[in-house]
């Protein structure tokens, strides 16, 4: 089978620090793919690389065979490539709903929405209100509440219901669970199955072994900027998927 | 004069000295006519919307009159027309409008006549040496407002330069001019524009300020490199301070205009119009009342009528 | 599956049965509602202060203020100030600043006179060019913000020097007088055109003013591109990240911006009559001035439109109403300068109490 | 046994949002006291509320029974009192040496610090490593980076190493090991042990179950802005505790 | 103890023997080193924007230019900008801008003035009041900044149109001439004692300039409160929490510019001769342009202050530079606008380069 998103030699320099080094990235139809590392270890990085939020200063990324090259997150969006970044991206002025439709807003139907451009609010505020209460998210007591004013779990569940809305092809989650409760990052894995059931390939930051070896179908190991190797988490344990993250144990060869 | 009679003074701006002598003037004729004055001035010299709106604001507050020295000559018009029209008396104070008779009346210096003195006068002190001079202009603003081009011009016109577009200053091709700056009419910029056009040519010897603060900053300039004794400033306006420094030898000579008598009559006219009606009448021969301009100088040159410093404080600014 | 002994995550794992939590709400009545009116729509502080001031001017000063003429004379007046800020609002929630509105609003109004006057071109076509050339300032701006990555201030302080000193080579400094405008070329002076109602008299410029800003404030709020300034303003690089063409935003809101100083610029050649190249030298603080006191904050992405509107106003009924009072010009700088400040700190108690 | 922090009846209101409902809190000399609940219960407002960063509406707070009202939370770390916040509070354009000591900077001995009130730089900034060392952030290249620079996990390790380093009479946790990876997060666990070894009492939120029950010596469960219970992890389960917060089962009454 | 049965965790529980993960460094040479000291150094950048142009106008314009007459003189004309971009600075790099600079050194130099000659105060003593009536006014912008809360511009705006109208109404708009202070009360044009070295002129002005500003360097990089100053301006509720006293680093910064404000004030004294109350109206617009070429964040807590003192000089350097090569005043205005733009884009350029 063909990776359906593939990387090969990417390398992004910020200054002194290199944070990606000549690093290779396979992900698979239809898998979820856990990527695992130390803190700085160029995980986010990678992703950033993959998704057009920073151009590679070496390297190329195809997607379905085609090389393409994206230079800035709209393009990787056009091509189904939905993204929850570290950081989050939201608009800490804007309501949640305007935040989790940013860029692809729907309009009213008819002439108001055809001629007036007008937006479509209680259509928005539903789905928001809806894909938030998938993931349980049931404290946000207003979905007209300026992100700025939610709990840090709260903004989270928002960045990550936003991405599970829209990913059509690829869906890339760095570490969603980070800010989240039991309930909450409980509720987050299981979203991350079914969209895995529609047929939609993750790509999932995480530093939760558990959760890791729970839902994923292969390990990437980062390491110092490279992919140390790819593991199955059938064949080995989280010990030693730790081991080889930090350097304790050498990678097996493949 | 009656009870309840008011009049308004509106000048360019209310930080020029000239302006506080002028609503000194019209203050001072106010209170012995027994009548209310509301002065109101823009902010920077050129701030015409600050105009408009205090034309508006006397005619919502119901004057009889009003003394303007408009920023823009022309472009007061239309607001001029409105205050006529609603029964106010306008006079234009120092700058005549456009068309001067937009106006019912003008009280006014000519300050191209002001600027052809002090040109005149550096002219004749050179003698000889005129058609070698190296001359520095140190005018108002890139922007070219009225007074400015009107003074700079007379200037030229003075010293016999020839004028190219005589609205309009910095076009003249006479190799005598070293070149223009500006100063916004302050000592600051006075002083930097003259250092500006010593770099450009240090042999420099007469010098044309657009006023009296600008001259005080050019002598700076020209005392810092140690020029002063041998440069020739001119200047108009005439104000205490300028005269005093006439005295002292920082200026050569200065056309001396009268703002206080221009706001005196100018009160004195509203103060008759409201009374029974009666219009102002102009200087016999010009189309506005000439209140008058005379070159101050300790050093009369030839063929140039002049006062003494002297004579120049006791009338200073009067 | 996780190797957990207690296996604790499945206490979580029944969905469904959840009934949403709620906190209570305890707060009620009057003084509530008021809060939470002011809460969600914070363009109503400024409103509520610029009705204090009217109310205050109009005890102190009688009908002389509080009578129609006075009143609309107060819209005349903010008119030039109110367009201007309205393109100066948008600039802002991006987190930029514009000075160089002044200069553009005088090149547009030069273009349309001299293209009418000095060339004979039809004024139609003159004034569109006039706008054009306001939304070609613009262009060069937003182009400079935005692609260059050019701090906005610079970008606009340059261009603030470059058009007026364009602006005054090109006219040889020349006024174009309002007889000549009004018996040749009529449509420069659309804006001046008067309808009463009443003892109100109201001029297109205004009727301009005001609708433009109801047209932006419908924009901002409930479309797409004006949730997208929004974004842009209040951290670009989540909106890029979240999908927001950051860059064409930029450039559309300084486009827009230009535009509307074009507009500014013909409704300048209504309020004075004539086209005068030295008009418009404030028309920067005063639309800061008015957008910040309006309640829209300078680093971008807060407050609405409206505010502008009404700080703009504040400042007219300051001005207008400290004149009519009778104080002198430096006192009313003074005064003004104090009420500014006032104002503002109104305006923040207001939304702390109301948060 | 008096408590060293107490709170009683805490409220604090955002707006519609009631965050804080009348909470009360009792921390005890030496203990660990974990602090969980779901999103948005109200943790980080409590803990906001006690160490000064917020000033709550009701209620009121004794450490070691004075009362005490703090108003920023400088008028906390004089008290000796030290938090990691959820947001981290650094400044982002300042080094990560700069951020450590901010507030309580060293200066050079003798002349140059006392007269020309010079920053003992060398000083600050081997200490700085050194505590960075000790939480096992290895891959920071440079002690004189931007914290804006940083990973995610590297600028938490900063924040926690921060509190380590100073806290005396309290320190307090917001979720330190949200962003961190295995090893970081291990190091943490071991530092928050070293802390409590030392005296020192420690308030942790989390999310991480195990890493509760791990080190907690009593648990405070949060639900809906009030404390629901305060449990003994020896004599509940993790299920327990996730039920209890969850509302999925009732408190023990106590 | 956490019940996994793959007690994953003991994996990294043995401590100590980790070597420091180490990337390798790739980039090396002459180019690579320049990199790394502008990335360090961020105010080589207008320095060397500085150099270059110095060196431009150099070969243009030869000796004319690149004299030490010619060089000497530019500092000369850009001292008073310069001194006020030093409290500018500070402002700026707190998140704020000090629109009262202006206002605040004229009335310092009327204070001087006035009471030296109006009340017959000795002259020293005039020169304290002078500088202390900055601080107060600094004082005032602070409080309204820190505990008030209110924005800094609108503050600032408030307090320019204060104070200037103030200083109007104090000063009765009078002058007082150079020979009168320089025979009465010379230590009142303390700042335009010369010395020469070489074919170079220094004034006391320029020379406290450069010291200012590198006394300022050293105080924002290597004390406490200047990193205090950084903290505030970067991300002031971070800054709070992590123990600043935000209050008090804002309201000492605001007052620290308002009496640098009052050296202006005295130095403007020594470069005018005389005391006038119309002059520094430019001075708002001119150091905040300096700042901002210096590469100083309007946003706050980005940037050196030695920025600013290469920024006032880089936009002498032109004019001066135009100026000789023979551009007119309208030309001069308008070039100077594209230049300020364009040092910024080499500015932007070259950071991006060295990034
Ligand atoms: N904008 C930047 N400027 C300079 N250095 C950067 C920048 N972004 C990342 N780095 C550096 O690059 C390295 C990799 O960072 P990255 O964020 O990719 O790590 P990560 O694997 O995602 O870590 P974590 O698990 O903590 O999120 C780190 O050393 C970091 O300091
Ligand atoms: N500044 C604020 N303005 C308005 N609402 C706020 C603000 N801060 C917090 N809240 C609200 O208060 C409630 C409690 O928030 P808090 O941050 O204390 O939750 P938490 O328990 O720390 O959650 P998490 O585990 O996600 O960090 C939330 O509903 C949140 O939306
Ligand atoms: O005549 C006056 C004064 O001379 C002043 O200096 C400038 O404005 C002019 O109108
Ligand atoms: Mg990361
Ligand atoms: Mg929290």
């Amino acid at each position: 089978m063909e990776p359906i998103l593939k990387a090969r030699g990417l390398v992004k320099r910020y200054g002194k620090v290199t944070a990606l080094d000549h690093c290779d990235f396979d992900l698979y139809p239809g898998e979820i793919l856990a990527v695992i590392g130390d803190n700085g270890a160029g995980k986010s990085s990678l992703i950033k690389a993959i998704s057009g939020a920073v151009v590679p200063d070496e390297g190329e990324v195809e997607l379905e065979g085609r090389k393409v090259r994206f230079t800035s997150p709209t393009d990787a969006r056009k091509e189904g490539i939905e993204t929850v970044y570290q950081t989050l991206a939201m608009s800490p002025a804007l309501s949640i709903a305007d935040n989790m439709f940013m860029g692809r807003e729907l309009r009213k139907p008819g002439f108001r929405g055809k001629w007036l451009r007008q937006l479509d609010r209680p259509r928005m505020e539903k789905m928001a209100r809806d894909k938030l209460t998938e993931l349980g998210l049931m404290t946000i007591q207003n979905i007209n509440q300026a992100v700025e004013t939610l709990s840090g779990g709260q903004r989270q569940g928002v960045a990550v219901a936003r991405a599970a809305a829209f990913g059509s092809k690829v869906i890339i989650l760095d570490e969603p669970t980070a800010a989240l409760g039991v309930k909450e990052s409980r509720r987050v894995l299981e979203l991350i199955l079914d969209v895995r059931a529609r047929g939609i390939p993750i790509i999932l930051i995480s530093h939760n072994m558990p959760h890791v070896f729970e839902v994923a179908d292969r390990i990437h190991v980062h390491r110092l900027g490279k992919r140390l190797c790819v593991i199955d988490p059938k064949d080995y344990t989280m010990s030693d998927a730790v081991a080889f993250m930090t350097g304790a144990k050498d990678a097996p060869t493949q | 004069a009656g009870h309840g009679t008011s009049a308004c003074l509106i000048t360019k701006t209310d930080t020029n000295p000239f302006f506080v002598k002028m609503r000194e003037g019209a203050e001072a004729a106010a209170e012995a006519a027994g009548i209310t004055l509301r002065s109101y001035a823009g902010k920077v010299d050129g701030d015409h919307e600050t105009q408009v709106a205090a034309i508006e604001t006397c005619i919502a507050d119901g004057a009889s009159g009003i003394l303007i020295t408009a920023s823009d000559t022309s472009s007061i018009v239309g607001a001029v027309t409105q205050a006529r029209d609603a029964g106010l008396l306008v006079i234009a104070l120092d700058t005549p409008l456009d068309p001067i008779d937009a106006a019912d009346a003008t009280f006014a210096t000519d300050n191209f006549l002001a600027g052809e003195l002090i040109g005149q006068w550096a002219a004749a002190t050179l003698g000889d040496e005129a058609p070698n001079a190296r001359i520095a202009m140190l005018d108002l603003a890139v922007s070219q407002p009225t007074v400015g081009v009107l003074r700079d011009q007379g200037f030229l016109q003075g010293f016999g330069i020839d004028l190219g577009d005589p609205n309009k200053w910095g076009d003249e091709t006479d190799p005598r001019i070293v070149g223009n700056d500006v100063t916004a009419g302050n000592e600051e910029g006075g002083r930097k524009a003259m250092e500006n056009l010593l770099a450009v040519d240090p042999s420099i010897n007469v010098v044309y300020t657009i006023n009296e603060p600008a001259a005080a900053g050019a002598y700076e300039a020209l005392k810092s490199f140690g020029r002063e004794d041998d440069v020739l400033i001119v200047s108009v306006d005439g104000g205490c301070p300028g005269v005093q420094n006439v005295a002292d030898g920082v200026i050569g000579a200065t056309s001396q205009q009268y703002p206080l008598l221009m706001a005196s009559k100018g009160i004195e006219a509203i103060v008759a119009y409201a009374a029974d009606g009666t219009l102002p009448e102009n200087t016999p021969g010009k189309n506005f009342f000439d209140t008058g301009v005379a070159l101050v100088t300790d050093q009369p040159a030839d063929g140039v009528e002049s006062i003494s410093v002297a004579e120049g404080t006791d009338l200073c600014w009067g | 599956m996780s190797g957990d002994a207690d296996n604790f995550e499945a206490a979580v794992k029944a969905k469904g049965a959840e009934a949403v939590a709620e906190f209570k709400d305890t707060r009620k009545g009057v003084l509530a509602t008021v809060q939470h009116a002011l809460h969600v729509n914070p363009a109503l502080v400024p409103l509520f202060v610029l009705v204090a001031s009217i109310i205050g001017f109009g005890l102190l000063l009688g009908s002389k203020f509080f009578s129609p003429f006075a009143l609309t004379l107060i819209l005349q007046q903010v008119q030039i100030v109110g367009i201007v800020a309205a393109a100066q609002s948008l600039v802002i929630l991006t987190a930029g600043i514009d000075l160089s509105v002044g200069a553009i609003l005088v090149l547009s109004s030069v273009v349309m006179g001299q293209f009418t006057f000095r060339y004979g071109i039809p004024v139609e076509i003159a004034v569109a060019f006039g706008l054009m050339t306001g939304m070609i300032c613009g262009y060069i701006n937003g182009w400079l913000v935005a692609v260059m990555k050019l701090p906005p201030f610079i970008v606009t302080l340059g261009m603030w020097q470059i058009v007026l000193a364009a602006t005054f080579l090109y006219s040889a400094n020349e006024t174009i007088r309002a007889q000549e405008i009004e018996a040749n070329a009529p449509l420069l002076q659309l804006f001046a055109t008067k309808f009463q109602v009443g003892g109100a008299v109201f001029t297109v410029g205004v009727v301009f003013m005001v609708l433009l800003m109801l047209v932006l404030a419908y924009v901002l709020k409930q479309t797409a591109w004006g949730r997208h300034v929004y974004a842009v303003g209040d951290d670009p690089e989540a909106a890029q990240l979240s999908g927001v063409n950051v860059r064409r935003t930029l450039i559309s809101v300084y486009v827009l911006s230009g535009l509307i100083c074009g507009f500014a610029g013909w409704a300048m050649i209504g309020r004075i009559g004539s086209v005068s190249p030295t008009s418009g030298q404030l028309a920067n603080i005063e639309s800061i001035t008015a957008v910040v006191i309006g309640g829209i904050s300078l680093f971008g992405g807060r407050g609405s439109i409206l505010g502008a509107l009404f700080g703009a106003l504040i400042v007219g009924v300051f001005t207008l109403g400290l004149r009519l009072a009778g104080a002198d010009a430096q006192w009313t700088y003074l005064l003004i300068g104090v009420l500014i400040i006032a104002a503002v700190a109104v305006d923040q108690w207001i939304r702390k109490v109301s948060a």
